[in-house]
């Protein structure tokens, strides 16, 4: 495995937990910053700090500048045709309720299917059981089978004439699996149901062409990529954002307001309502250069790398490990999470943090793929680019050592 | 830089004691005809406690568990029935208001705690605090102590 | 007036603009930010950042009592009976959205009224025209006397049975006008309308004590009060957060989630849906920190000292400025929007960023107020309490430049 | 740190010659009997221009305005009805394209331009061009241009 040379760029890793030094394997739920963009953030904060859009004057034009020149920089990132199509949000989850509101509300009726998958996390889940509660519409499920990847064998059945909505993640937090998604845009593109796309751990780790898939919308947030908290992203099509009505009221996104109507400006301003986060979104533009330069061909090399090392490492320790999701890790991204019988996620996240180890224990906002496994709760490794061998070695080492500890269980 | 206010030990957690509940579970199973059967679950961990009991003269005579969860919460239903068995309700009531104070932090009365003790240092975990309690829950929901 | 000793806290303020020293005045649309609040967001990202809320580790452990502990922090400073009623939010102007969809959509029909002023920010506008347009209820408004304040006289008629909402603002971004909200807000209450306060203005610059005012939701943000971009603050009364229904779906909020159905949980996370903007919010609470410090009553007083000083001097300078809003400090903040005729706000705003001073000009997201007050745009300058005397005196020299530049004009 | 890419000068916005169309406009009135007259607003800022012009074989015979606004677009709509008064059409299109074009950094055609290369600058505020291009927004609406 070849190793990335950039965990020295991270500045938590020099941090020290119970005096044992940081193992951090929880990038699924949020990464670590470079030191380039915790630095961009504050230098903003020290020398260009104003509000942006509307000022006349030289702080407000550099804050302006920061702001839009992210926006541009994540156009190019996703390959979006346009900076137009990049609307800033506060995360994927807002981002997809964006669309449930301003989309579904206009085009959903009674009886329309909205299609997701078990594998989805809550946030493209709920807000589609929102939308159905009020108007009526139906959501329905493309199966799962036991290895973890969709079944697509109905999926002509499945996707028809009523369905409106095709919802689905780039790639699965839970399993790791990496879904056929331009082959399902495709079909739904064919019914012109609308297709949206979880990209909440695509972006961060998969090179991602909107373009090239065709999709309607694709969501993601910056603070799986290396991002500040606070930001998320919606991109859209130019025909389907103009389809949308303005979602959040306030100042930024109008045009005119008389005492008893107003305008709207075009998108994306029109989904941008009220003072952005513009301090955060400066510092992403930072996050994504810094991605830009590694390349993301090479970031999913490095998972590839590690999480086949992390599999054949976590297998070695006990037969009896279940390890969740596909084997191939052309369809896999770097997620590990698994089942270790009679040694119960909170115990073993709860034991390997006194070795310094941070994963992840619980449903991971995934209830209903846990039902759909059979398990109530999953412990998650999950890499980045900062992760190592020895970050594997150290927590294979801590996993055997829970083993010993809680395994002998009577059950 | 925040931090925790106090540095815990991993053996505060899982004492011996707990652990040899965890692996040994007392009382487990199902009574047959129970007075009392009630299931609960948490649905943030997916921990599951039924416990089932047979009352008799305002006292408990019998209760077994059946549960799936981490070691904190197993253990701490496998105490329960050990600690409440034979006791009437009144003082079910008292021991699990002492119970309770202990794990968001109160001075425990120790000689009413007994074995319960083993569990204090769950109160430095507040995340932990659920897992422990689950099974005190779903003995109060059983007997209308709630 | 007494100087404020904080303006060597503010990295910015060594900031050169056109090789002028910074002379800001536009903290009425965002404020600077102190070294501890840059320092402490920086340093959160360097040793404690991870998700919070659902990790069984140290790093999460850490990120989430920082969190919660700004959650507290902000409960106090508003004087909230408890950390329960404080909802995190991107701004204030999705505070009043949210407002807007959880509890109008609940609770909202048609012919209902919602009672509002003619000095309201768009964002405490638009949000109910929204609601107006889905649901048929109609905007009223308290009629704005010719000094600037609200005229309420006819207010019993105006507070009806069929009032169901009343919003306006705690102090005018534009005419600095403080409102007699308690008085309005209990004869909202009189009449069981929800009674909303829109604190973007209020809570950095006045002392707030929400039981006092016993106002049913009042909201602001952290941007214009020292902290960080990307996070707002909705408070709410216990029992009128648990008549809302949830607004976004996602992650965190739900309490099961299943294929066709999903509960939630009690209000704040019932409301905070995602991952939210926890390294903001953790620095949120050291800007809070900051003011507690200082003491509202000293900002507030150093405000009135400041605004009087550049009134008068503002007033000295040309017989034809017109200053809108009230002259009586009492009820005015550090607001000063200002007409000089012949002399356009964008061209004041233009010439001023040469000397250093930055001043916004335009509508200030109130063209219902611009045309109210027979004006299309203003220049206005904003202080905080980083601004002294100097200032006042650098913008006074450069308005009289300004007159003399353009002022011949015509007409 | 951001920068604005160029540190501009006051006198590259508000040259002389702008400013003197601003204190003391060209052709402000309105025409009686105009064959155009169309009036256009920027929402943004509140600037505001009318026009009323005469049409005679095809160019423009006479050209007044009234508006409202900052020094910018002022002096542009005083500008224009000098530069535009006599040409017809085509040339009208001709010479607008070349000043959106210049205004958003372009070169400009000195020759075509004329006195209104003193607008130069302000494609260096991104935030004012809209101020500039309000009266030639108006004139194209009003002659059908666009
Ligand atoms: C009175 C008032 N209300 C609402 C807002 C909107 O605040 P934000 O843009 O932070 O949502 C502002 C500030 O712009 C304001 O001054
Ligand atoms: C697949 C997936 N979708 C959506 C989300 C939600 O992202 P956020 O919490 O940033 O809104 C996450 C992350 O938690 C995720 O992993």
């Amino acid at each position: 495995m070849k190793e990335m040379s950039v965990r020295n760029d991270f500045p938590i890793m020099e941090r020290l937990i119970h005096d044992k030094p940081l193992t951090y394997l929880d990038s699924a739920a949020t990464s670590q910053k470079p030191a380039v963009v915790i630095d961009a953030l504050a230098d903003f904060y020290r020398n260009n700090n104003a509000n942006v859009h509307r000022g006349i004057y030289t702080l407000s034009e550099e804050s302006t500048l920061a702001y839009e020149t992210t926006r541009d920089k994540v156009a190019k990132f996703i390959k979006a045709g346009s900076e137009r199509n990049i609307i800033f949000t506060r995360n994927t989850t807002e981002s997809l309720n964006l669309v449930a509101y301003s989309w579904g509300r206009e085009h959903i009726k009674p009886g329309d299917e909205i299609l997701i998958t078990p594998m989805e996390h809550h946030s493209n889940i709920v807000p589609w059981m929102i939308l159905c509660n009020e108007m009526g519409s139906i959501i329905k499920y493309i199966p799962l089978d036991d290895d973890g990847t969709l079944d697509l064998s109905n999926l002509d059945e499945l996707i028809s004439e009523k369905t409106k909505i095709v919802s689905l993640t780039h790639m699965s937090n839970v399993l790791g699996t990496i879904n056929p998604i331009k082959e399902i845009i495709a079909k739904a593109n064919k019914v012109s149901a609308l297709s949206v796309v979880d990209g909440a751990q695509g972006a961060p780790h998969l090179p991602v062409d909107v373009v090239d898939l065709d999709v309607d919308l694709y969501a993601f947030s910056a603070h799986k990529m290396l991002g500040p908290t606070g930001v998320g992203v919606l991109y859209g099509k130019d025909e389907v954002l103009s389809s949308m009505r303005p979602f959040l009221g306030g100042g930024e996104m109008i045009d005119e307001v008389y005492e008893d109507r107003f305008t709207w400006k075009e998108a994306p301003l029109k989904f941008e309502a009220g003072t952005p986060n513009f301090a955060d979104v400066a510092a992403f533009g930072v996050a994504i250069d810094y991605l830009e330069n590694i390349g993301m061909h090479n970031v999913r090399k490095h998972e590839i790398d590690i999480t086949n090392y992390a599999m054949e490492q976590v297998k070695k320790i006990d037969q009896s490990i279940k390890i969740f999701g596909p084997e191939n890790l052309d369809i896999r991204g770097g997620v590990l999470a698994f089942d270790f019988p009679g040694v119960h996620p909170h115990d073993v996240a709860q034991m390997m943090d006194w070795d310094g180890i941070q994963i992840r224990a619980g449903h991971h906002c995934a209830q209903p793929l846990m039902r759909r496994l059979g398990v109530s709760a999953t412990a998650r490794a999950s890499f980045y680019i900062y992760n190592n061998e020895e970050d594997v070695d150290r927590f294979v080492d801590s996993l055997k050592k829970g083993g010993e500890y809680f395994g002998d269980a009577s059950r | 830089m925040v931090m925790p206010p106090d540095e815990p030990k991993f053996d505060d957690l899982y004492k011996e004691l707990i652990l040899d509940h965890y692996r040994y579970p007392h009382n487990r199973g199902v009574l047959e005809k129970p007075d009392v059967d009630m299931q609960q679950h948490n649905p943030v961990c997916g921990d599951k406690i039924r416990l089932t009991a047979i009352i008799k003269d305002g006292a408990i005579s019998q209760i077994e568990f059946l549960g799936q969860g981490c070691a904190i919460s197993q253990a701490s239903a496998s105490m329960l029935t050990d600690r409440v068995k034979g006791l009437n309700l009144g003082d079910v009531d008292k021991l699990s208001i002492n119970f309770r104070d202990m794990l968001k932090g109160g001075k425990p009365d120790e000689q009413l705690m007994q074995d319960l003790m083993s569990l204090q240092g769950v109160s430095k975990y507040p995340i932990r605090i659920k897992c422990a309690v689950l099974a005190w829950d779903t003995l109060q929901e059983a007997l209308g102590l709630k």
